[in-house]
């Protein structure tokens, strides 16, 4: 490429009907929608992997088969980017959204950077972990469950030796018991409620394996020198405080979506709380009110990868409806099918706030 | 700690996990193992180093908090490219890299 | 709403302008208002560069306006309670022709005539003070009185300490409508209540055109907007302030200084570079008329950080973390619009600084107190009139 | 003994039977396509408990590997001398040998009994999980829900006895390094919009844009102005929204 003294370079431009952003399962199903149907399709995913977060899931998946379930998630992940590039999208690993215009269009980071334009945007570009500050909350050791995951799962290498989680959701039991599986030992799970927050068969799991939940106790802080040396925590039944010997604190108290391009993009951004905090707003059919841009998968509300999946396909349809390459009636009864899904995977206790929440959304969502 | 210990040999799901050959890098000027291929981030967390830099204003430790890229945190100094998220950055045969905020480094 | 307040004198704006001259009129113990739509520093005040720099400014009175502002910002070092970064480094600006030298030259020339000091550097020279710039870099002038502030903190530091010495701050409070009767001043009502005040220093900004409009009066103020790359925070680097003489070209619509290529000229596209006390750089910067759009453009973008690379090509492997986007008030002749309006006593004008608001508020301030409160100036403003465009 | 047990219990004399313990709502039903028996039914709603009948249940093992909760267990009778043989899915790590010696656990993990190890079989796809079968005493049979070579790790912690003294001041951001005292400071100061605080204390102004920091400012502003999260807003999104080498934005090194 040329030096930058002389040559007028400028961003090259390039041009595609549909761009899913983000390779994880919602990106993933809903490029395979447009590709399948014959629409000029491009993933973008920073990643040198396609499949998002699930290639860090080892453990085997609910959901239906149309879901990959009881599959394990990296497996699931292999297969969603398999039967997306068998579709005929272009999956483009390494390449990072930097800016998404009110025009409409992308800058994209690749081997170099481009000015990327689509008739239609799905933006699935996930959720992040939530964290809080406290005392020693920066000290190394200290990680995202998640980022533990990462380490353990997909690279191979332990993050330490001997862990304490924070918090008791589904992710908190599943995260401990990988490391475990990893041979880490795990010290405890704190839980600052009076009850787990997972389903019981994950906290059984970790029980089996010995591995105390201390309720009602409220991390406090983590001590240390240069890294996680012990980890403090106040027993709010007794009123005492316990200092677990650890070199590793995961915090495993949500998630948070991410989808700052959809707000740099201009669009409506509402806080729904159930769907843990503000994301796009977004139609039954997963459309934002800016023309062209759709929202699937954790972005649209942190959920399950099942939800992403179908959210993804849901979007991709809309998008297909909305670019005419799909037929009213083709459209109507595939979203019917889809919602039909994901009103099933959201039929649980866990599951209805969120769905509730969604129909809010769909039906305007306007201030309490 | 030892990179023997820190490394999953074999994995109950995932068996033997592959790796990439092992190949030397350099932190701070001093040789490390490291598997081509993997992380930065996770080449020096296998080497038993958490710290990737120190802090401008308080000169604290810190060390990678999201591995996927996000926080930041594990951004070090790539010899001839500059900050680099080092979670996000595959290691390569003979990469040099540096610790910002380092004293004496 | 019910609520009635009053104040001796209402600003109206809480950017550098109007919280500089809330704290003047404070210093001479008025009883001041500042009313601002959104919260401090929210408008171009938050969203520019740090640079002081003097050798930049239009010859004559804007020159002078400068020099007088620039010698006051010691003294608020001393006084303001925030720390608001100022630093006496000095600024070049870089030629990248030898007809750029040319004009340089001839710059250095007459300003030194006005009495500021500007060195001439050849391209060796230059190698003294900033030893790694772009091949394309023929040399530059040095002002060894230019420097650096953070505006946000400038902006704070003032109105905070306005607000030590008595002033309110009205935050998210919008001016609705200015009452004049008999030709004065009367009230000001505005979405939290009306308020009783018979003095008001308009110091909207871009909004300016709009508070002129109730009282019938045009202020030719239009937003344009400026837009800066931040990158990573590095070690302290950068010794000066610095700039391209393009930079002088689109500023003061200098036809010798224009740049060349037509994207560039577009954009208004002109090189700046300051490291900030964080050690984040800050590189800029275009003039564009928008309308009140401050998005920032993958073209600007690019067209900055190519920009930036002919100058200081070394920061190349700098991450850029961020752009920013402000919307200058841009007066018709790019300087500052200064004093009362006629037929209405009372109202008063502290716009349309075009780009130069972070360093001409402090003399903005203060002429403005002196105005307001005795009727006259302690330094000629007759040439930033309103009236100097009809 | 609930009913459903009674039976499986009463069946696993002929053969070995499924135990499926799965109560709560989960959008979930692997089980039911795992079973060529038709024995487990979750149905059209995939939230609804599984229904099980082990009258039809062959002991193929299948759901009891591809339970993505683990909660699916077999039980084995069929010996008649007061043992049972339970099978267990195990995934962790270290090796299990037939004829060895493990504990048995129910599930909170408390100790049941001992037991030996009598078979290991790989069940469940590509990455299959290990079935591991233990002979137990049977009276202890229908609560075993995993084994384990070590003992339970509470006791690892310390009380601490003085009343605890946490520091004060930590970061609110990372990247900037801004505590929580200096956001405090300039809320003091009267700065009421997240914008103008986020400029001013420097918190998201970093590396990461203030993914990390931005609720917490949020929270902090929300809890002097009394708004709401929604009231209060979102940081600005601003591009790149990932860091980008300058060279590479303005196309010199590409």
């Amino acid at each position: 490429m040329d030096t930058g003294q002389e040559g007028r370079m400028r961003l090259p431009e390039e041009s595609c009907t549909l761009v899913a952003v983000g390779a994880g399962p919602a990106g993933l199903c809903a490029a395979r929608e447009a590709a399948a149907c014959g629409v000029r399709t491009t993933v973008l995913d920073e990643n040198d992997k396609g499949g998002g977060q699930l290639i860090k899931q080892i453990h085997r998946f609910f959901g239906s088969r149309e879901h990959g379930a009881g599959k394990r998630g990296f497996e699931i992940a292999l297969e969603l980017a398999e039967d997306c590039a068998n579709a005929g999208a272009e999956i483009r690993l390494n390449h990072r959204v930097l800016g998404f215009f009110e025009d409409g269009r992308l800058l994209v980071e690749g081997d170099f950077i481009y000015v990327l334009e689509a008739k239609a945007v799905v933006l699935a570009t996930g959720a992040l972990e939530r964290s809080f500050p406290f005392p020693g909350w920066t000290l190394p050791g200290v990680m995202g469950a998640g980022a533990a995951q990462t380490l353990v799962n997909v690279h191979g290498v332990l993050p330490g030796k001997r862990a304490v989680l924070v918090g008791s959701g589904n992710v908190g039991l599943i995260v401990a018991y990988q490391l475990l599986q990893a041979g880490m030992e795990v010290v405890g799970i704190l839980e600052v409620e009076d009850r787990v927050g997972g389903y019981e068969v994950h906290e059984s799991r970790v029980r089996r394996e010995g591995v105390p939940i201390y309720l009602r106790h409220r991390l406090l802080a983590v001590e240390g020198l240069e890294g996680v040396e012990a980890v403090l925590a106040k027993d709010l039944e007794k009123g005492t405080v316990k200092r677990f010997h650890a070199d590793t604190l995961c915090l495993a108290v949500g998630m948070i979506p991410q989808a700052e391009l959809a707000s740099m993009r201009g669009c409506r951004m509402v806080f729904v709380r159930e769907l843990g905090g503000f994301i796009p707003w977004h139609d039954g059919d997963m459309r934002t009110d800016r023309p062209g841009v759709y929202v699937a998968g954790d972005a649209a509300g942190v959920e399950e990868a099942s939800i992403a999946m179908d959210e993804g396909r849901l979007a991709g349809v809309a998008a297909l409806e909305d670019l005419g390459a799909l037929s009213p009636n083709e459209a109507r009864k595939r979203k019917e099918e889809l919602k039909r899904r994901l009103n099933l995977l959201r039929g649980g206790a866990a599951g209805r706030p969120r769905a509730m929440a969604k129909e809010r959304l769909a039906a305007g969502w306007r201030h309490r | 700690m030892a990179e023997k210990e820190m490394r999953v040999e074999k994995h109950p799901v995932l068996g033997v996990m592959g790796r990439g050959r092992r190949v030397t890098i350099f932190l701070d000027g001093e040789p490390i193992t490291a598997c081509e291929g993997e992380p930065v981030a996770a080449a020096l967390y296998a080497a038993g180093r958490r710290v990737t830099r120190y802090t401008r204003k308080g000169h604290e430790a810190r060390g990678p908090f999201c591995m996927i890229g996000r926080c930041t945190e594990c951004s070090m100094v790539l010899e001839g490219w500059g900050m680099v998220r080092t979670c996000m950055t595959p290691v390569r045969e003979g990469m040099r890299i540096w610790t910002p905020g380092r004293k004496g480094g | 709403m019910a609520e009635i307040m009053s104040s001796e004198v209402v600003v109206i704006g809480g950017g550098v302008i109007g919280a500089a001259t809330a704290y003047y009129l404070c210093r001479e113990g008025a009883e001041v208002m500042i009313v601002e739509a959104d919260d401090l520093a929210s408008g171009a005040s938050g969203a520019c560069d740090g640079f002081l720099s003097l050798q930049t400014k239009a010859l004559g009175a804007h020159l002078r306006l400068a020099m007088e502002s620039a010698k006051l910002f010691p003294s608020l070092v001393e006084d303001l309670e925030v720390d608001i970064e100022y630093r006496p480094c000095g600024g070049l600006i870089l030629a990248t022709s030898q007809e750029q030298m040319k004009e340089l030259r001839a710059r250095a020339k007459a300003l030194s005539a006005e009495g500021l000091e500007v060195e001439v550097l050849s391209a060796s020279e230059l190698k003294k003070i900033l030893p790694e710039v772009g091949k394309e870099v023929k040399g530059g002038s040095y002002c060894p009185l230019d420097a650096q502030v953070n505006p946000i903190s400038l902006t704070l530091g003032l109105a905070h300490k306005a607000q030590e010495m008595g002033a309110t701050i009205l935050r998210g409070c919008r001016v609705e409508n200015i009452v004049v009767t008999n030709n004065r001043v009367r009230e000001i009502h505005t979405s939290a209540g009306s308020i009783h005040s018979r003095r008001v220093v308009c110091a909207a900004g871009i909004g300016s055109n709009q508070i002129g409009k109730m009282i019938i009066v045009d202020v030719p103020v239009l937003p344009q907007r400026g837009q800066i790359l931040v990158t990573e925070p590095q070690e302290p680097v950068l010794p000066h302030i610095v700039a391209g003489a393009e930079y002088l070209g689109t500023k003061g619509n200098l036809q010798a200084l224009l740049p060349a290529e037509e994207e560039a000229m577009k954009l208004g596209l002109g090189f700046t570079a300051e490291q900030t006390k964080s050690g984040n750089f800050l590189l800029g910067s275009t003039r564009e008329f928008v309308g009140f759009d401050s998005q920032t453009t993958p073209e600007a973008m690019n067209a900055i950080a190519r920009n930036a690379l002919r100058f200081l090509p070394w920061i190349k492997d700098l991450d850029v973390i961020r752009s920013f986007a402000g919307l200058r008030p841009c007066s018709p002749d790019g300087l500052p619009i200064l004093g009362t309006v006629k037929g209405v006593k009372g109202f008063y004008l502290a716009t349309g600084h075009s780009g130069d608001g972070i360093c001409l508020a402090p003399i903005t301030g203060k002429v403005l107190s002196e105005l307001v409160l005795d009727g006259e100036t302690s330094l000629d403003i007759s040439p930033f009139s309103l009236y100097r465009f009809k | 003994m609930k009913g459903d047990w009674e039976k499986v219990w009463e069946e696993a004399r002929e053969r070995p039977v499924a135990l499926v313990d799965c109560r709560q709502e989960i959008p979930c039903n692997p089980c039911e396509e795992a079973c060529r028996k038709g024995a487990i039914r979750v149905g059209e709603d995939l939230c609804s408990a599984p229904v099980y009948d082990p009258g039809r249940c062959d002991g193929c093992g299948r759901c009891v590997a591809l339970c993505p909760g683990m909660a699916i267990f077999l039980l084995d009778r069929r010996g008649g001398d007061g043992q049972a043989e339970v099978t267990v899915p195990w995934e962790m790590c270290g090796e299990i040998v037939e004829g060895e010696r493990i504990w048995a656990v129910d599930g909170k993990g408390k100790v049941l009994t001992e037991g030996k190890v009598v078979k290991i079989k790989w069940m469940g796809g590509r990455w299959p999980t290990r079935l591991v079968t233990i002979r137990i005493p049977e009276e202890r049979a229908l609560k075993v829900r995993g084994v384990r070579f070590r003992e339970n790790s509470v006791g690892s912690s310390e009380e601490v006895d003085q009343e605890y003294d946490l520091p004060e001041d930590y970061p609110v951001c990372r990247c900037e390094d801004v505590s929580r005292e200096e956001v405090l400071k300039f809320l003091k100061m009267g700065l009421r919009s997240l914008t103008a605080l986020r400029r001013s204390s420097r918190v998201g102004l970093g590396y990461c844009q203030g993914i990390y920091c931005q609720e917490q400012l949020r929270k902090e502003l929300g809890m002097v102005t009394r708004r709401s999260e929604e009231e209060t807003g979102m940081f600005k999104v601003r591009p790149p929204v990932r860091p980008v080498k300058l060279g590479r934005l303005g196309g010199v090194n590409g």
